[in-house]
């Protein structure tokens, strides 16, 4: 399928900006770089991804264990011919390197970022780790804003292309980032998790990736608040999926992630099933459908946890297939 | 001081050791006699019957008594004593004790009970004739030695009322104690050797004091309570073990059951002693306890006077001697505030020489007491906290259901021709109801009357309630025991029988029951400005207000009957156990009244105010209220104060404070330093 | 207050190493009020040092004495002479105190008895919590009088994070979600409103990214040589 | 039989009395008269171990029978920190808690009995 990249509204261009603005259903995937400088690690799953999502996050020290850096694994990819979304959280961090990165890893060409707040790191490798957070992912995602739409860093300069001269007059150059933000439409309060997604738009959020769905009755609860205040028509939002092979997984989750809702019967359906990864596959498959189908909802993003082999069959037996290509070069 | 001769007690059981204590802390000396050789009493042979908490018997209270007197330097102590004359003219008695004449301001008679012949009252029971039958005090002998642990039984018998409420052999009247003794012996031996199986035979269950339904739950889940006495307990033919033979008051069937042991609870009687009766001039009762005196300034107190618990002894050896006091004219008494309404309270105040102030609240500590009228703030030495008065509010009882408190229900009981009372089902058990029950049926001598009293315990604890329970019986009024709720229809109750297991109906005319009585609304306040010449700042420990619910006392021997963690303050009456109007109940009040009046002995905490940190834990901790901030004028800054009258001296404060700016003036640091270096001493 | 925590013995030991007269020093202010270096703690900890060397063999002389603050060099004075004696001086003390009385006492060996933790309240009878992070740039106004900045694990300035779950953080189930709670008292005191507006980011500048921090009163305080003048 | 390298703190209103009307329990340990369990003092139990004591010992009165109502609980809460302090120290003391009412001695005994074994069995527990 190739598609006419609307130009209207276009900040970046990237592919995932071209996607959703094109009013596409678009499709994230989700890597986590090895714990190691393995690239070929990296580039081993370059090939379920090519051609089944429009763009791939890449988490920045999930669960806070050290892994490769988001930004190159990004660039991997990208080199690949995949298109990369960097996760960014606000943990390990100050704005110094926060911005600096940013500037990096608009240089190799990425082009889009989600801001997040990160795990704590007392769930990952290095719980005595000193904490940063010196600014929260709200300020994050405003900063990377700024630095695209202003030109301007969180103290004010500008980021001019050479060194600043005295006296010599120059033109800033913009740092182009689609910029994502997270949501959890199961965290308390619910209320204010709608008000709190408000926040991020108005703090230049341009599109949402939501927690990963399974209570959908709260999420289509949530779904109305956000249409409630026409928040759906200034952001893209992508609802969160993820599959799972076992009913342990999604016991897992329910009770030791922060943050989730798990519905009983899903339990109940994945321990009475016999196929239990046929089953994870067709509930994830079946989520996406519902999802899809609830106003507001741009896109999905899929996180197959150690798991990635199965985002082709996903993607295709949602009927997601083929994915959108664009001719030309992004605007 | 010197000029008032001393006071002699007859009896160093827990009323006369009591009583001793209180004349001599009241500032009288004091002449403790005993005839027998040590002191203590009967309490002395009983042990301690805690499992993992106290039970509350206050038999180990004796020995602090003891040493209480033996140290206190106003008591002289003589044992083995025999009084054999009391002469002289109303102001110059002399106690004639063998050849020694000893010149007495009063006399207070506390020489306690003695146990029943069982083995002459009661020959059919086996004692000392079958092996296996004993007493239940022996049995505790066993049982504390370790005896009774080396070779238990597997199976024991209680068998209750041995010797008391047995008209046949002349003593109508109930012991009170036995049951609750024998119940808390079966616990603490149920608690070290649980394999034993028991089984309880009695009557009615007489409860004695607050916490008996407690007991008896817990007793039920331990062993079996089975209503209706043997008629005998005889050897098994061809064996050694014996048998207990009797017919089920509830189903009426006769049972021939063999135990390994049988414990009989033997009862109280009277002790008889006719050369003191006629030396003090004392006049006795049916059943020979003493009923008063004829002699001047001669008082009674104590289980001569009737079968009574250790605590209830103690406290009625403290009214006797307040009495004594009060009477000698040496005890400085001033303001109590009474909260709550009871005008008994405020008699019973008056004439312990109290002025009593009705109050909604009071606030402070001990010394520093301020009761809350409607008018004014009075300065109060304590406060008694009482119940309510029957008639004021009550919890709701079933629909069709009136009240036996309340003046319509109870009058329209006395006239109607069919009445159904009942007792303890929608309220604990109470003596009040019991009695209040008794008496209604009783008023019902018109010849259509019929009157049904329905119960879970039906007990008869209160002198003179046995014979009001035989007399309504034997005038045709049916005592039915249910182990629950009968249902209730307007005009009609029904019930499963017990013995026959059918389902009765019971049509009557009128429903009368006992509620449930809510407690007064009176209020335990925080200190406030009025306190310690308006230098307190606060006192952390307690909320501002502390609704007289919340008062409720836990019980501890230490405490006695009616008093709190907090010095000056006591709780009496409903809140507390709600016992028969009959005299009992006013002796408690009294005995609350009889503990404001003396001065607390024993060391004191201090604060050291330059090295205080006011860090409040010391206010935070106290289960006194003793400690308060207040503001040091001197420097300028908040310190705690340890208000000296709410201080019982327990230390606790002392050792917690960080600072270590509390000392203890009869334990300080210093002080256990000392004995420390007995260690080096080799 | 200043609350503080006792070190583990062990570790007291190793910096005490061989010393053989050791003074323990109190301080009847914030650490006494929290029951970690009053002079009940340091008569504890002397005890302890006697009975470990007792145990191994060893005598060793140790006296403890208590100062009303040591956070003020005119009360460190009456250590001088005790200082004379010692080998080492353990300080009971907050860390403030340890940083003043060596530098009153440069020579001296002084070291630390206590893990200085953080400011805090009484939350019940030997219960401290946290309540502020100290960080020169009071936000309490904004936000109900709850300290986002110690009180959340993240220092959200535009909580909660989305590990808020029944009212409580993500890194601990026992410690409330200090966003949940201002979301509540701003409920409370109809301001909710007032939690739309995107918070901007927090100039760290007052708090100890600026290194050692320090308040002048001009009126009192007289720089060196300005008082002869 | 306790011999004198065991402490006893005795509250007033029990271990005292106990001890007066039972002294053979305590044989030859060294008594200290507290007013109540609630005295008893993490400083002095260390102070006792540093003066050689191998066991402290103290009498409480059984749950529900203070006068000063949490006498044995704050005794027994305090009795666990000298412990665990004396243990950092490298002592190898005993703390015991008994609860025994003054008229209890059996109670006394066993909680003794059963105190001294667990010590015997650490003993041989313990690396020669």
């Amino acid at each position: 399928m190739t598609a006419q990249a609307p130009a209207e509204g276009m900040v970046v261009g990237s592919n995932l900006e071209r996607v959703l603005r094109a009013g596409h259903f678009a499709v994230c995937g989700e890597m986590g770089p090895p714990q190691s400088c393995s690239a070929q690690a990296v580039l081993n799953k370059v090939s379920l991804f090519k051609g089944n999502v429009d763009a791939v996050n890449l988490t920045d020290n999930q669960t806070a264990i050290v892994r490769m850096s988001s930004i190159a694994a990004a660039k991997l990819i990208l080199d690949e011919g995949l298109e990369p979304i960097i996760q960014m959280t606000v943990r390990d961090r100050n704005r110094i390197g926060l911005q600096s990165d940013l500037l990096g890893a608009a240089a190799l060409g990425i082009r889009n970022v989600l801001c997040l707040s990160g795990d704590h790191m007392s769930f990952g490798n290095h719980g005595s780790a000193k904490a940063v957070y010196d600014i929260d992912s709200v300020q994050l995602v405003n900063t990377v804003h700024r630095m695209r739409e202003e030109s301007l860093l969180i103290c004010g300069d500008g980021t001019p292309p050479k060194p600043r001269k005295p006296d010599a007059p120059w033109n800033n150059v913009p740092t182009p980032l689609f910029v994502g933000a997270a949501s959890n439409p199961f965290g308390d309060p619910l209320e204010f998790r709608v008000v709190r997604l408000a926040k991020k738009i108005a703090a230049g959020a341009d599109f949402i990736q939501t927690q990963a769905i399974y209570d959908l009755p709260r999420f289509e609860r949530f779904m109305a608040m956000v249409r409630d205040r026409g928040l759906h028509e200034k952001v893209f939002i992508m609802a969160g999926v993820l599959p799972v092979k076992s009913p342990r997984a999604l016991t897992y989750m329910r009770d030791d992630v922060p943050g989730m809702s798990i519905p009983e019967e899903l339990v109940k359906r994945m321990e009475g099933a016999e196929d239990k990864e046929e089953e994870g596959i067709a509930m994830c498959v079946e989520i996406i459908e519902r999802v899809r189908a609830i106003e507001g909802v741009r896109g999905v993003h899929i996180m197959p946890p150690m798991w990635e082999k199965v985002i082709p069959e996903i993607v295709s037996r949602a009927g997601l297939l083929p994915r959108p290509t664009f001719e030309g070069e992004p605007a | 001081m010197a000029e008032i001769p001393r006071a002699a007690v007859i009896g160093a059981g827990p009323a006369g050791l009591a009583a001793a204590l209180k004349l001599a802390d009241g500032g009288l000396r004091v002449l403790l006699l005993d005839a027998e050789d040590r002191l203590g009493g009967s309490p002395f042979e009983f042990g301690c019957k805690a499992t993992d908490r106290c039970a509350n018997c206050y038999a180990c209270l004796t020995l602090q008594q003891i040493r209480d007197v033996q140290t206190h330097e106003s008591i002289e102590v003589v044992t083995a004593a025999r009084v054999t004359d009391l002469t002289g003219p109303p102001d110059g008695r002399v106690l004639h004790i063998g050849d020694r004449q000893e010149p007495v301001s009063g006399v207070i008679v506390a020489t306690g009970y003695r146990l029943a012949e069982v083995e002459t009252a009661r020959p059919d029971y086996g004692l000392s004739a079958v092996p296996g039958v004993g007493t239940a005090l022996e049995l505790e002998k066993r049982f504390r030695s370790g005896s009774l642990g080396d070779s238990p039984p597997r199976t024991l018998a209680f068998v209750q009322c041995a010797g008391s409420r047995d008209s046949a052999i002349g003593r109508d009247y109930c012991s009170r104690v036995c049951c609750t003794y024998a119940l808390r012996l079966a616990r603490a031996i149920h608690h070290r050797i649980p394999e034993i199986e028991m089984t309880l035979f009695y009557q009615d269950l007489t409860p004695a004091g607050a916490g008996f339904d407690a007991l008896v739950a817990e007793c039920e889940s331990i062993m079996a309570l089975r209503r209706g006495l043997p008629a005998k307990v005889y050897q098994e033919p061809g064996g050694a073990r014996p048998i207990v033979c009797r017919a089920d008051t509830l189903t009426g069937r006769i049972s021939e059951e063999p135990y390994d042991e049988v414990a009989l609870s033997v009862g109280l009687w009277a002790r008889e002693d006719p050369e003191l009766e006629s030396v003090l001039g004392l006049a006795k009762d049916e059943h020979g306890f003493y009923e008063g005196s004829s002699q001047h300034r001669v008082l009674l107190a104590g289980a001569c006077r009737g079968p009574m618990s250790i605590g209830e002894a103690s406290e009625d050896g403290r009214v006797a001697a307040a009495e004594l006091l009060r009477r000698v004219g040496t005890t400085v008494r001033g303001a109590v505030a009474i909260i709550g309404e009871d005008e008994h309270a405020e008699a019973v105040a008056r004439r312990e020489g109290f002025e009593p102030v009705r109050a909604r609240a009071m606030s402070g500590v001990a010394g520093a007491f301020i009761a809350e009228t409607d008018e004014a703030a009075v300065p109060v030495v304590g406060g008694i906290f009482v119940g309510r008065r029957a008639d004021a509010e009550e919890e709701p009882l079933p629909p069709h259901v009136r009240s036996l408190y309340s003046k319509s229900g109870y009058g329209k009981a006395q006239s109607a021709r069919r009445v159904a009372i009942l007792l303890d089902f929608w309220a604990p058990y109470s003596r009040i109801a019991h009695e209040k029950a008794l008496e209604l049926a009783a008023s019902r001598t018109g010849e259509k009357q019929r009157t049904w009293i329905l119960c879970r315990h039906a007990f008869t604890g209160e002198q003179g309630l046995e014979a009001l329970m035989t007399q309504v019986r034997e005038s045709g009024t049916a005592i039915i025991h249910l182990p629950e709720a009968p249902e209730v229809e307007s005009g009609l109750l029904t019930y499963v029988d017990p013995g026959m297991g059918k389902r009765q109906e019971l049509k009557v005319d009128l429903i009368v029951a006992a509620p449930s009585l809510g407690p007064t609304s009176g209020q335990l306040l925080d200190l406030d400005a009025h306190h310690l010449n308006g230098r307190a700042r606060l006192g952390a420990a307690h909320p501002t207000e502390t609704p007289v619910e919340e008062l409720q006392p836990p019980s501890n021997p230490h405490l006695g009957l009616s008093g709190t963690p907090r010095e000056g303050i006591h709780v009496i009456g409903w809140l507390r156990d709600p016992g028969t109007s009959r005299e009992a109940a006013r002796r408690a009040e009294a005995a609350a009244l009889a503990d404001l009046a003396t001065p607390r002995q024993g060391g004191r905490a201090e604060v050291d105010p330059a090295k205080c940190a006011i860090c409040l834990t010391c206010i935070r901790a106290c289960p006194h209220s003793a400690p308060v901030a207040v503001y040091d004028e001197e420097r300028e800054k908040d310190v705690s104060f340890i208000q000296p009258e709410a201080c019982v001296s327990c230390g606790l404060c002392v050792s917690l404070c960080p600072a270590s700016a509390i000392s203890h003036s009869s334990h300080s640091d210093e002080s256990i330093a000392r004995n420390l270096e007995e260690l080096h001493a080799e | 207050m200043i609350v503080a925590d006792r070190k583990p013995l062990d570790e007291i030991l190793e910096m005490v190493g061989d010393a053989n007269r050791i003074l323990v020093s109190a301080c009847n202010t914030c650490v006494t009020v929290c029951l970690a270096g009053g002079r009940r703690e340091a008569a504890i900890l002397a005890s302890q040092i006697r009975i470990h060397a007792q145990e191994a063999g060893r005598t060793v002389e140790v006296r403890e004495n208590c100062l009303e603050r040591h956070c003020d060099p005119e009360f460190l004075a009456e250590l001088a002479g005790e200082l004379e004696w010692a080998d080492v001086m353990v300080s009971t003390a907050c860390g403030v105190g340890v940083n003043l009385a060596s530098e009153v006492y440069p020579s001296a060996r002084i070291i630390p008895g206590l893990n200085t933790s953080f400011f805090g309240a009484t939350d019940a009878p030997g219960r401290w919590l946290e309540m502020c992070g100290g960080c020169g740039d009071c936000v309490l106004h904004r936000t109900g009088g709850i300290c986002p900045i110690v009180r959340c694990a993240k220092s959200i300035l535009n909580g909660p994070c989305g590990g808020s779950q029944d009212g409580k953080c993500e890194v601990d189930p026992d410690t409330p979600c200090a966003w949940q709670e201002i979301i509540d008292r701003l409920a409370l005191q109809g301001r909710s409103a007032e939690l739309e507006a995107v918070e901007p980011v927090k100039d760290w500048g007052t708090s100890h990214s600026g290194g050692r921090r320090r308040r002048i009163v001009d009126e009192v305080f007289q720089a060196e040589g300005e008082g002869e003048a | 039989m306790l011999s004198k390298d065991t402490v006893a703190f005795l509250c007033a209103n029990g271990g005292q009395l106990l001890d007066a009307a039972y002294p053979e329990v305590l044989g030859d340990a060294v008594r200290v008269p507290i007013p109540c369990a609630s005295r008893l003092d993490v400083v002095h139990v260390l102070r006792a171990v540093e003066q050689g004591a191998r066991r402290v010992l103290v009498v409480a009165c059984p749950a529900g029978n203070c006068r000063s109502m949490v006498g044995p609980d704050e005794a027994e809460r305090r009795l666990h920190r000298a412990a665990a302090l004396l243990r950092e120290a490298g002592s190898h003391a005993q703390c015991i808690l008994a609860r025994a009412a003054a008229n209890a001695p059996e109670d006394l005994r066993s909680t003794l009995a059963a105190s001294l074994e667990d010590a015997a069995n650490q003993i041989e527990e313990a690396p020669a």
